[in-house]
């Protein structure tokens, strides 16, 4: 099965952990990613709150990029995801705006038709590839272990566009968790957000909303929170001192990307799957696997 | 009566704003509290209730918020737009309350305006950096056998394209 | 005289009935459960009198059951009409009881051995009752019933338990269903309502936290005649509730669920039930989460006040964003804006209770069809004209009364049956000038 | 003479309202120990169809001529049981009921051993006075198939044309030169905005068209005298009198809107309206104000007027939506919107859509209303701003209640019905006899009810008409026969009994000595008890069987 590949901003800046951890999974499932040449920010974050147009533009950029692959496009983050999905929703009913994006994307001899597929992280794991595939690739199962799922809100909502999973009760990223060997639990607060988008108007409450999420999974002794989206990632583990010092209370707790975890269930090394890069206490969760 | 939930195009050649929003249907909200009581932010900041934008959005004071620094302390978790029993999207609104803010001069956080430039000039929003490991070692894309990130081929044609489209909007 | 035909044995088919019974107009009062009674003989206790529901309606019932110009037929449905106003033939289908309604003297013998367990659509899914079963202690007609989905006999032919333990030999597995003709002057509809399944408000968890319930549930949960006998134990530990709290407009003034209007008497049933809830356990606090406090009827606002002076039921105007869970207690904790403060709190209880929308009877678009009846946008039967024609619908000499054409409350539901009395009998009237 | 008592004790457990709570079985053995009593059961629930057939059995089985049920109170249950005891042969005046439920069970949750004690007691009061019971008979009384309306606004009007059509005479009389009450005063109708003469022509011409219906105007009820199926009218109007009679009665006489004088400046300044005069600038075209301020719950829901009046809001709607227009800015400062059901919620959204702007405020903190020159000053604390909020508008229209009218009092004595604490007519049973009075053949409907809009008053009409149909359809009603009567050898003609007598049920006969009319006494008991030659006996609580009780009530169990 073959992709376009998005890892988007973040990931490529400094979450390169999460896309090693992605380069040495996916390929072992039969994926082959391959690089969208020439792709370019979503434009969500720098924006959304700035001009409308632009947002959008970037968005089918990189879509038309994908396109002309013929590719399905496979998207890492989920601002990105509901970036892309929101910009195919708003051309396909905006014909004044699309024609001037039209207008500007010829410039780079770019087209742009809105018919591509986007594939978000959930829907590669749970829908295309499937249960017993995952099953089938685990050699090692992270039996014992009980984590916690963060979906991410743009996974999830608004349900009025099609979302990979359910706005109010989402179960996908658990269901991935428990192909795994290991257990989840619904614990309150699983839909929360991250806040890590309020960075740049107010750090320090980014890092109240995230440190009650982190408290609440630490007080309920899971082993571990685990996300595919690397803004989520990067405030949860990333800021956990941070946090710390905002919060004033201990918030020290692993988190992983899923596809760590999968890449130690199918026994990658670590080092391939950017496990040293974690700012999370993960080394006691990966003693306990046995990590060779 | 469904109402498109993000702003029609009239954003760009009316600029009348109030219009714009009412359109959103914040006409109807019936200040119901749905919106503030699981939004993150307004159990934290005082002074951000997406209720009260709405409120005032609909008795015409869009300018009051617009050059208060309320609006940009939203986390767009979407929360508010998808439970809002009568269809409003405070947060579509408050993202088009930010960006008539920006087009009027107002004030607001400058990341905005950091990431903006960087866009425009190296197609992503930050280059990349090493990053340290947990034992304070350096890493980067290299030593983790990445490939080079993706940016636009023509650099002058994206950014052309890109300034264009903050003009003219 | 021609009789009338009425459908629906809720209160108001059973007021409609008795009016018309007792001016001396034979009627045919048909009802799709095995009693009648409604959704009213679900209930503890009534606003704004705190009257014991069954206490008021059973009188009704039995009044309807012994009325020498009145014919109950249960478990029945209308499946055809012809005909115009003064000379309606319709064919009724009489679902079989598997049960000689004569020699069953309603003991509950049968439903004791029977074996097979199912819910209890009367106890709201909260308590059980048999594959053989009386819909409820003050049923009528007291006549047991055989569920053939789930009887060991009708399903995989073995059991039999009933037959052999009923002392009236009254156990008839071979009944048919059998259709009757009857000609009517007028029909009058009273099917009711039914309740909206929350499920579908995801940010409530209802289905998911085993703590959340619908008003009907906690009738059933509060009454003396209910699953637990009126003590007020919560579904996951059994444990009494103390800290419980009712949430308003749930699927009811919402345009995604595509009811966007008011469903007019929750305002007062979570009040009635709040005081319910003070009378049962004196200790307890109770809070309602509203957003405009309906309380438009007669004696309405007094009850109210009286729930907040003498019982203490606090009212929080602010409609709640969501409820989450405790994994370990099974505690809910309600997020929610004081509007009345602009302040974000959270209120933790042991048990919710959802005031669900009153939405049309499933069986309206079948009905309405059958019967040449509009309906109205959401469902409900539409009237000529809710001012000058209340209770008349699109077809001459069919009226409707009660919950089936808007949700109303009780009060209001027994005006409009006496009125549908009053039409059928105009009808009468004309029918017998014209001879 | 009656024969010797045979009395039937039956005992129910009511689930578990009487069952967790009174030791039933222990009832039952203690009642076998009572004199005359020669059967007695327990039953799970009495009042169910199962109970009430044991009860017949019980009585052909055991030849019982007196019955005693230990259940819950008389006031919901005694006529079933009654009618069940006169199905199987005993005349239901040899029935007698012990109410171990509300007076027992439920009051001494706390205490089994003293609640199955006091229920013994009760039993035993019970069975005590059903031995000393006399049969009764219902006297039938002829029902005059014609009746009076009183009140010709849309309720009256509509309550005397379906009994006209269903073949009854009517007499519509109406207080105002004409009919048509407030369909008079109002423009157009919520929810479909039609205008009121669409409504109230078609149903002058139908009455004017209409043999059985006589309309008598400018006229007001002087007297009424008599009884179900026979009530005497006096009717004064126009400077004539008229007597007729009637079977039965329908009360239609509406309801007033409250001047709200001295609230919020009205009275001491014209750029106050209230919602009625609102409408009638709007219809004639005379309404210019460009910024307009309507309060709600104007003089409702406090401590003079503690209810809501239902129709204000909806009417405040429909005038905002006839009045809106680009360029005009409406406020509506409300407390709780009640624009209930399928057809009012979406007045309040056509209004928004319009943009009318809803401001809530809290009772505690009314609006201060000050006059200036420039228009009106309102200052209210915007609970949705948390902040005060200041409006000022070139007119303020204010939504006030319905209250009673004004002869609501003299109408009640005349016709011996109550009013509720509010001044509206009191109804038999709030939820299940709404149309009902308590005092039976008269009936209520519309506003004189309650507050409620035209096509509620409609409905509670046709169900008047239905309601007082059924007595005039069956010409016979049988009076009950829990009656007083006088001993013509000890009365002594002094007519005090006359004068406490609440439902005047006691004339002087040819002798000059006090009689009861069997038809109109209610059994209260007031002539029995103040008559100072002991001469009057109340059936069914007679000195006797009252003092069995009392003693039967020291005896120890």
């Amino acid at each position: 099965m073959k992709v376009a590949f998005y890892p988007g901003c973040t990931v490529q800046a400094d979450q390169i952990g999460y896309e090693a951890s992605v380069r040495n999974t996916m390929p072992k499932l039969g994926v082959e990613l391959i690089d969208v040449e020439g792709a370019s920010c979503c434009g969500y974050p720098p924006f959304s709150s700035v001009n409308e147009a632009a947002w959008y533009y970037s968005s089918a950029r990189n879509m038309a990029l994908a396109e002309r692959m013929g590719l399905p496009i496979l998207i890492l983050c989920n601002g990105c995801h509901l970036s892309f999905t929101e910009t195919k929703h708003f051309l396909a009913n905006n014909p004044i705006i699309k024609a001037k994006i039209d207008e500007k994307l010829s410039i780079e001899g770019l087209t742009y038709v809105g018919d591509v597929e986007l594939i978000h992280v959930f829907d590669l794991f749970h829908n295309k590839l499937g249960e017993e595939k995952i099953k089938q690739a685990v050699t090692k199962p992270l039996t014992g272990f009980k984590f916690g799922a963060h979906p991410g809100c743009h996974a999830i909502r608004p349900n009025k566009l099609i979302r990979p999973d359910d706005s109010e009760n989402p179960i996908k990223l658990d269901e991935l968790i428990q192909w795994l060997g290991a257990e989840t639990m619904d614990y309150p607060g699983k839909i929360d957000c991250c806040g890590s988008s309020l960075a740049p108007a107010s750090g320090k409450t980014v890092m109240e909303i995230a440190g009650d999420k982190l408290r609440m999974v630490k007080a309920l002794g899971l082993d571990g929170l685990v996300t595919t989206c690397p803004f989520c990632f990067k405030v949860y583990d990333n800021r956990q001192r941070a946090i710390q010092s905002t919060v004033g209370a201990s918030v020290e707790f692993p988190v992983f990307y899923y596809t760590q975890l999968l890449g130690l269930a199918m026994e990658v090394k670590p080092d391939f799957l950017g496990l040293d890069l974690n700012q999370s206490p993960v080394d006691s969760v990966l003693a306990r696997i046995g990590g060779s | 009566m469904h109402v498109e939930d993000s702003p029609v195009a009239s954003t760009f050649d009316e600029h009348r704003l109030h219009d714009t929003l009412m359109k959103m249907n914040a006409e109807v909200c019936d200040q119901c509290g749905k919106c503030p009581s699981a939004c993150p932010v307004a159990s934290r900041i005082d002074g951000f209730n997406p209720r009260q934008i709405i409120a005032k959005v609909c008795s015409g004071k869009e300018g009051e918020l617009i050059r208060s620094g309320v609006i940009w302390t939203c986390t767009s978790c979407l929360k508010c737009k998808e439970r809002c029993p009568e269809e409003i999207s405070p947060y579509d609104i408050i993202l088009a309350l930010r960006r008539q803010s920006i087009r009027e001069g107002q004030q607001h956080p400058a990341a905005y305006d950091d990431m903006v430039k960087a866009v425009i000039e190296t197609g992503v929003i930050t280059q990349p950096q090493p990053v340290r490991t947990r034992k304070r070692e350096r890493k980067d894309r290299a030593s983790l056998g990445l490939p080079p990130t993706q940016k636009p081929k023509d650099q002058t044609k994206y950014a052309e394209a890109l300034q264009g489209l903050l003009k003219e909007a | 005289m021609k009789p009338v035909l009425v459908v629906g044995g809720g209160i108001a088919g059973i007021q409609a009935s008795l009016d018309l019974a007792d001016r001396g107009i034979r009627v045919h009062l048909v009802e799709k459960s095995p009693s009648i009674g409604g959704v009213m003989a679900q209930l503890d206790k009534t606003f704004p009198t705190m009257d014991c529901s069954i206490c008021i309606l059973a009188p009704k019932m039995i009044e309807c059951f012994r009325h020498p110009n009145i014919t109950i037929h249960t478990q029945s449905e209308l499946v055809s009409l012809e005909g115009t106003v003064g000379d309606f033939s319709v064919k009724v289908l009489q679902h079989p009881r598997s049960v000689d309604a004569q020699k069953c003297t309603g003991c509950g013998l049968c439903s004791e051995r029977c074996p097979v367990k199912r819910p209890s659509v009367f106890q709201a899914c909260l308590g059980q009752r048999k594959a053989i079963y009386l819909a409820f202690p003050q049923a009528v007609p007291l006549i047991a019933t055989i569920d053939r989905d789930a009887c060991l006999w009708f399903t995989q032919g073995i059991c039999r338990t009933c037959e052999t333990v009923c002392s009236a030999n009254a156990v008839e597995y071979e009944q048919k269903e059998n259709t009757i003709e009857l000609n009517v002057s007028s029909i009058i509809l009273a099917t009711g309502f039914e309740q909206y399944n929350p499920k579908d408000i995801g940010e409530y968890g209802y289905g998911h936290y085993r703590n959340v319930l619908t008003a009907l549930e906690f009738e059933r949960l509060v009454c003396a005649s209910g699953p637990t006998g009126g003590v007020l134990t919560r579904p996951s530990d059994g444990k009494v509730a103390h800290n419980i709290a009712f949430i308003q407009c749930v699927g009811s003034r919402t345009q995604t669920t595509g009811y966007p209007y008011c469903s007019a008497s929750c305002c007062m049933y979570a009040t009635k039930e709040a005081v319910l809830i003070k009378e049962h356990e004196p200790s307890s606090h109770v809070t309602i989460h509203y957003m405009d406090l309906r309380i438009f009827g007669k004696g309405f606002q007094e009850f109210v006040d009286r729930a907040q002076s003498n019982w203490g039921v606090r009212y929080v105007r602010g409609r709640p964003g969501e409820i989450t869970e405790d994994p370990a207690s099974k505690d809910l904790t309600i997020h929610y804006e004081d509007t009345e403060v602009g302040k974000v709190e959270k209120n933790t209880v042991e048990l919710v209770i959802l005031c669900t929308a009153a939405v049309p009877n499933s069986d309206n678009n079948k009905l309405g069809g059958i019967l040449g009846v509009k309906l109205d946008e959401y469902g409900f039967f539409s009237t000529k004209d809710p001012i000058s024609s209340p209770v008349e619908t699109s077809r001459q000499g069919i009226y409707v009364c009660g919950s089936c054409h808007g949700p109303r409350d009780i009060p209001e539901s027994v005006a409009e049956a006496s009125a549908t009395a009053a039409k059928a009998a105009e009808d009468e009237a004309r029918l017998e000038v014209k001879g | 003479m009656t024969s010797t008592p045979r009395i039937g004790v039956f005992v129910c457990r009511c689930g578990i309202n009487i069952g967790a709570y009174v030791d039933v079985p222990k009832v039952v053995e203690y009642a076998k120990t009572l004199a005359n009593v020669v059967n007695a059961e327990e039953n799970m629930y009495t009042c169910s169809s199962d109970g009430l057939n044991k009860i017949k059995e019980a009585i052909k089985k055991n030849d019982l001529n007196r019955v005693v049920v230990a259940s819950c109170t008389p006031r919901t249950h005694e006529p079933l049981f009654q009618e069940t005891c006169e199905e199987a042969g005993v005349n239901k005046y040899l029935f007698e009921m012990a109410n171990i439920r509300d007076q027992c069970s439920w009051v001494h949750m706390r205490e089994p051993e003293k609640a199955t004690k006091k229920a013994k007691d009760l039993v035993r009061m019970a069975v005590a006075k059903a031995a000393l019971l006399a049969p009764g008979d219902e006297p039938e009384i002829d029902v005059n198939p014609s009746s009076l309306v009183i009140g010709g606004g849309v309720s009256g009007m509509q309550a005397a044309l379906s009994l006209a059509d269903q073949g009854f005479n009517v007499t519509l009389v109406e207080k105002a030169p004409e009919l048509g009450g407030m369909l008079r005063t109002l423009d157009t109708l919520f929810p479909s905005n039609i205008k009121a003469s669409k409504v109230l022509e078609p149903l002058l011409q139908e009455i004017k068209a209409n043999p059985r219906i006589r309309v008598i105007t400018n006229s007001k009820v002087k007297t009424v005298n008599g009884f179900i199926g026979n009530f005497d009218i006096g009717v004064e109007g126009d400077g004539k009198q008229e007597r007729f009679n009637v079977g039965t009665i329908i009360v239609a006489v509406g309801a007033d809107l409250l001047k709200p004088d001295g609230l919020y400046l009205y009275g001491q300044d014209a750029r106050v309206r209230t919602q009625a005069q609102f409408e009638e600038l709007v219809k004639m075209s005379k309404m210019d104000a460009k910024r307009i301020v309507m309060i709600q719950c104007v003089g409702a829901r406090n401590e003079d007027r503690p209810y809501c009046s239902r129709i204000c809001c909806n009417e405040a709607l429909k005038n905002v939506l006839n009045a809106a227009s680009p360029g005009r800015e409406i406020f509506i400062l409300y407390r709780d919107l009640q624009t209930y059901g399928v057809h009012y919620s979406r007045l309040e959204q056509d209004a928004k859509r319009k943009g009318v702007k809803f401001l809530k405020y809290q009772p505690d903190k009314p609006p201060q209303v000050t006059a200036e020159e420039d228009g009106l000053r309102i200052e209210f604390y915007s609970p949705t701003f948390n902040e005060k909020v200041e409006l000022n508008a070139d007119l303020l229209v204010l939504s006030t209640p319905l209250v009673p009218v004004m002869d609501a009092k003299e109408l009640s004595q005349l016709l011996k019905v109550s009013l509720n604490s509010n001044g509206f007519f009191m109804e038999a049973h709030i939820k299940l006899r709404p149309i009902d009075f308590a005092t039976d053949g008269i009936y209520i409907c519309g506003t004189a009810h309650s507050p409620k809009d035209i096509g509620e008053s409609v409905t509670q009409a046709l169900a008047a008409a239905s309601r007082a149909a059924i007595p005039m359809a069956r010409r016979k009603v049988r009076a009950a026969a829990i009656i007083s009567e006088v001993d013509q050898k000890k009365c002594s003609g002094c007519g005090t009994c006359i004068e406490v007598c609440p439902y005047n049920a006691i004339r002087k006969n040819d002798k000059g000595l006090a009689e009861v009319v069997a038809a109109v006494c209610k059994g209260c008991g007031i002539c029995g008890a103040t008559c100072p030659e002991k001469a009057i006996t109340m059936h069914h609580f007679t000195d006797e069987e009252i003092e069995a009780q009392g003693l039967a009530a020291l005896k120890e169990t």
